[in-house]
């Protein structure tokens, strides 16, 4: 870049944002190449968090790995935990049976709105609008409040184990989830009277990191990310999984590919999931929880990848068996590591204050980036 | 569909409904660039890009998961690299590789050849060894590395066996 | 499916219309009942019937013995390696516990030890103050698990 | 002897009075943030330190003295320790020429609510506030750090584009008072029998929005902005001084409230001031009712702005200097030219 276009001072200003900054969600860092307020170039350093997530799976059992998983996305660890195990099972050639199936459903989805409203909570908090915050986390709470009864857990969950779930529902649990289903609705369009119309919003969120649907596409965005740029593809409907083929949804897809339309995807996305889950609780069937398989998990010689829909993205899992009881290679595919990826892109030729809003409009959980 | 490639060709074979396809690595970024834009099955979008470590035969096998949103099929794609080779990186292909293949590189230890920026991704830049590859001794290095940058003793030190609750120098390193 | 996006009209945008719709949430809010906070150390929260708190040894409600058999599968399900069982045989050739350590410090609350074990001894209870002073302490003892963690009272 | 009364030991009393009353205020503002913040984010706020967490502004005072002042190793070290003092000097003495009351008389002697009444009093206010402004700058440019820099670089941009648009706005009021002391002001409005907000809404609005962004408040909070810059001006701030400006922000708060409340609210004077009360209602116009009007006026605006910041995002940087000189400058000019046309007219019919 030629030093006569900078405006003060013919010097770029090197920021650091992070490790410890309130808006970098978790231990990320950018570093940020100044003009002035506009930024010229974004340096991603990540691996703060680090914990070795894959080689743990090479030196726990298929088992003991799960529990382990949940600590990667922490604010959707259902979603890591159905993907495992749906991957295991794959492998074993298993299948969980129907009850487990549907219970799984309904908390993935339940998972999904609660890892959306946290989203929402940090991204407003990222714009200034901080009691939208709150507000997510009174509803984020609710569902929380089903988890523990549920499972004992609110965050971690180890919810789902290989070949179904451990725990049978709780008396009560279908009108716990129907109250909350049945209020919710109302509760979106709360956080949309806050924001979604707000000349404020609209000014820091519209045409902000726009990202074309073919540049989505190659830099690996997925999930909400990729639907924004308007690329409908959802492996819900795309590979369904679970039994997600048996439930009547929509895919909110964006026009331009910018905050905005994130956003307005995101917040369509917690409608459909409620519209899922109460599709779902009228109809679970009995039956077993678990599937008749042998309690040690030995997975024929082989490899095998299996991807789901998780909040963030496309969460997929690489697993190599070699036949023992232990995983050969266990790979996960991050969705928020690839997506992170094209904080750069977006950013370039924006302010401050919109790296904050990108960093938020992609929805990254350090926990799983780091692994 | 791969007849172009004839020479570099492995096999194809189907585990468990999963396509793989296997190849040389010789030409692995035009076999690349070929997936991505053929007409029968243009996988535009990589999933993922890994690796995993053979130390018998002394090899990598790098795995390029593929996704075609026009034919909604995934397609692995392998090839096997003995250990002190390098690759043709694919991040020319896709951007997405970029970061995939740094952090093949900082697990493993593949070089990669033309990669805009290969560095270590997830570790420090100081890092001794490669984490994924099956002889790395995980505590012996975390010891060390923990020694020199904060000056105190991991307490993964004695984390060697069944038995380090009974190991007297088991110490938790607070207090 | 689109979704929809929105653009404020000069009306709205004149009289400040989307500005007040927020400000009348925000103030309606304010209102005592809508209030959603736990006074916590004086309220004590609803803890759920199968939370996964700290773990405990249960005793035979008779007997007074311990139930544990000494199986160690609780240890070979543990994916942190956290639990000890220590145990001898008595003359009859018969597993019979004698120590039990549990490294709460690693613990994760995953309850794989309490879905392995075989007897209803091992349990995680709905106990979750926990903090102590040192890791030190955090690794239990066969007595402090029979007993439960002593939680530090807070006062006031 | 009475020159040593009226000019001496009564002012001293009364800036005794308002310093005391407004020290009290600003400490009893920062508990009102956060009690009016929880109770919209439907939560409870400080509840342990007294009964519902009175004594909570208190506590946090003893622990900021308490605190380690830290001083950056590459701060200078002079200027670092006087702007938090140039941001809340300004601030405080700005009250001087605030009137809260009429005069009434007490043994034999009149006295006017007021510190003083000086004839240029809206310039004194407006110039002096502008110096608290530098306190932000300097103290963004000393702390020699870069997250503060951009912050006071933020603040200076900010305060030149809004003070132009804010002196423009109050123009209007200015020509119908035909004066700049601001007792005078309070008491062309009892004139008219309106205040002037009825006459001047634009002028009233374009005032209260410059108001927002002249004190740094959401959602114009940018010089903060804790999401982006950290804490922006005061990133490297610490204990007592990082206090002085926490004091600084509301005293300013409760300045350009009282501001808008003399200016546009009619200061001490109650509603319709000029219809007469009947009975014992008569109370009400009761010369030391002047303060208790004033105060509830200005609490009221003062609770605008926590609702405001608890309600809304924020701006941009150039969106925020897009609507100041956009938006605001040219509304504040049209409504000053509109004022002036009205005003040449209603004179020459008069």
């Amino acid at each position: 870049m030629a030093q006569a276009e900078t405006l003060f001072d013919a010097s770029e200003l090197t920021v650091s944002m992070g490790p410890q900054h309130p808006s970098t969600h978790g231990v990320l860092q950018v570093k940020l190449k100044l003009d002035g307020e506009r930024v010229l170039d974004a340096e991603c350093v990540i691996g703060y968090l680090h914990r070795g997530v894959e080689k743990l799976g090479e030196v726990q059992t298929y088992g003991q790995f799960v529990p382990t998983l949940d600590r990667m996305d922490y604010i959707a660890a259902v979603s890591n935990c159905l993907g495992y195990c749906e991957t295991i099972e794959k492998l074993l050639g298993v299948t969980a049976p129907p009850r487990a199936q549907y219970i799984r459903l309904i908390m993935t989805e339940l998972n999904r709105i609660t890892s959306h409203l946290l989203w929402l909570g940090t991204h407003a908090i990222d714009l200034g609008a901080i009691t939208t915050f709150l507000y997510c986390f009174r509803e984020r709470e609710e569902i929380l409040k089903i988890f523990e009864n549920y499972c004992g857990a609110r965050l971690t969950t180890h919810m789902f184990r290989i070949g179904g779930t451990q725990y049978e529902l709780y008396e009560g649990f279908q009108d716990q989830v129907r109250t909350f289903i049945q209020d919710f609705p109302k509760k979106v369009d709360e956080y949309e009277t806050l924001l979604t119309e707000n000349r404020i919003w609209l000014d820091r969120t519209k045409n902000v990191g726009i990202i074309s649907a073919k540049d989505a596409i190659d830099l690996g965005l997925t999930g909400p990310s990729l639907r924004g740029s308007g690329v409908q593809w959802d492996l819900r409907k795309a590979k369904p999984y679970c039994v997600y083929s048996e439930f009547d949804f929509d895919i909110p897809v964006g026009e331009v590919g910018d905050t905005y339309d994130r956003y307005l995807v995101r917040m369509e996305e917690m409608r459909q999931s409620a519209r899922i889950v109460s599709q779902a609780i009228d109809k679970i069937p009995d039956g077993p929880l678990m599937a008749k398989m042998s309690k040690i998990i030995k997975p024929p010689v082989g490899d095998i990848y299996h991807s789901i829909e998780s909040p963030k993205g496309e969460l997929g899992y690489y697993i190599v068996s070699d036949g023992s009881t232990m995983a050969y290679r266990a790979r996960v595919r991050p969705p928020s590591f690839v997506n992170l990826q094209s904080l750069k892109k977006m950013v370039a030729g924006h302010m401050v204050a919109d790296v904050v809003a990108v960093i938020g409009t992609l929805d990254i959980v350090l926990g799983e980036i780091d692994r | 569909m791969k007849e172009k490639f004839s020479t570099q060709f492995v096999k194809a074979y189907s585990f468990l409904g999963q396509n793989n396809i296997e190849v040389k690595k010789a030409l692995i970024a035009e076999i690349l660039t070929f997936v991505r834009d053929n007409t029968i099955l243009p996988c535009n979008y990589l999933a993922d890009e890994t690796a995993v470590h053979w130390p018998k035969d002394e090899e990598f096998e790098i795995v390029y998961i593929l996704y075609s949103f026009s034919k909604n099929e995934y397609v692995r794609m392998k090839t096997r690299i003995k250990e002190w080779e390098t690759i043709e990186s694919a991040a020319g292909v896709w951007t997405t590789a970029d970061w995939l293949e740094r952090e093949v590189y900082d697990m493993f230890g593949v070089r990669y050849a033309n990669h805009p920026n290969l560095k270590r991704i997830l570790l420090p830049e100081d890092w001794v060894g490669f984490p994924l590859r099956k002889d790395y001794n995980v505590r012996l290095q975390d010891v060390e590395w923990v020694r020199k940058h904060l000056g105190i003793d991991s307490g993964q030190k004695y984390y060697v066996g069944e038995a380090r609750h009974e190991d007297p120098n088991y110490i938790t390193p607070t207090d | 499916m689109k979704v929809k996006r929105r653009d404020l009209s000069l009306i709205k945008r004149l009289f400040l219309v989307d500005l007040i719709r927020g400000l009348k949430l925000t103030f309606g809010y304010q209102r005592p009942s809508a209030n959603y906070t736990e006074q916590y150390p004086k309220e004590r929260p609803k803890i759920a019937e199968r939370f996964r708190g700290a773990p405990r040894l249960n005793n035979d409600p008779v007997t007074g013995e311990t139930l544990c058999i000494a199986c160690n599968l609780c240890a070979l399900a543990c994916p942190e390696h956290c639990i000890e069982v220590g145990w001898e045989r008595d003359p009859a050739g018969k597993k019979v516990l004698t120590t039990y350590t549990f490294d709460v410090s690693r613990c994760m609350f995953c309850g794989l030890c309490e879905d392995a074990c075989p007897t209803p001894c091992l349990e995680l209870t709905q106990e979750f103050e926990m903090s102590l002073y040192g890791r030190r302490d955090m690794k239990l003892d066969r007595k402090t698990l029979e007993e439960g963690v002593q939680p530090v009272i807070y006062l006031k | 002897m009475d020159f040593v009364i009226d000019n001496i030991i009564i002012p001293l009393i009364k800036i005794g009075i308002v310093f005391g009353v407004l020290s009290g205020v600003v400490a009893l503002m920062t508990l009102a943030e956060r009690k009016v913040a929880a109770f919209i984010q439907v939560r409870l706020g400080p509840m342990r330190v007294g009964p519902h967490g009175i004594l909570q502004p208190l506590a946090d005072g003893v622990k900021l003295m308490l605190k380690e002042d830290i001083l950056p190793a590459k701060a200078d070290r002079w200027i670092f320790t006087l702007a938090p003092i140039i941001a809340l000097v300004p601030a405080f003495i700005v009250f001087a020429v605030i009137p809260f009351g009429s005069t009434f008389n007490l043994f034999g002697k009149t006295i006017a609510l007021r510190i003083t009444d000086l004839n240029i009093g809206l310039l004194y206010v407006l110039s002096i506030s502008s110096i608290g402004i530098l306190g932000i700058i300097l103290g963004g440019w000393a702390s020699n750090s870069k997250y503060p820099l951009m912050g006071a670089l933020r603040s200076a941009a900010q305060m030149v584009s809004y003070e132009v648009a804010l002196g423009f706005s109050i123009m209007g009021v200015l020509m119908i008072s035909g004066s700049l002391s601001l007792v005078e002001i309070v008491n062309k409005q009892k004139e008219f029998g309106w205040w002037f907000v009825f006459l001047q809404p634009l002028g009233f609005i374009l005032f209260f929005v410059c108001g927002i962004a002249e004190t740094n408040r959401a959602p114009f909070d940018l010089p903060e902005a804790e999401s982006e810059l950290v804490a922006g001006f005061h990133t490297e701030y610490s204990g007592f001084r990082f206090s002085l400006y926490f004091l600084a922000e509301y005293a300013n708060m409760i300045a350009v409230s009282a501001m808008a409340v003399t200016l546009f609210f009619g200061g001490w004077l109650r509603p319709f001031p000029n219809v007469a009360l009947p009975g014992f209602l008569g109370l009400l116009d009761a010369p030391l009712m002047g303060p208790v009007w004033f105060a509830i006026k200005v609490a009221i605006f003062l609770y605008c702005y926590l609702w405001f910041r608890w309600t809304w995002p924020r701006y941009r940087y150039d969106q925020l200097m897009k609507i100041g000189w956009q938006w605001l400058l040219p509304l504040a000019i049209a409504n000053l030219v509109a004022t002036a046309a009205i005003v040449l007219l209603f004179v020459r019919k008069g």
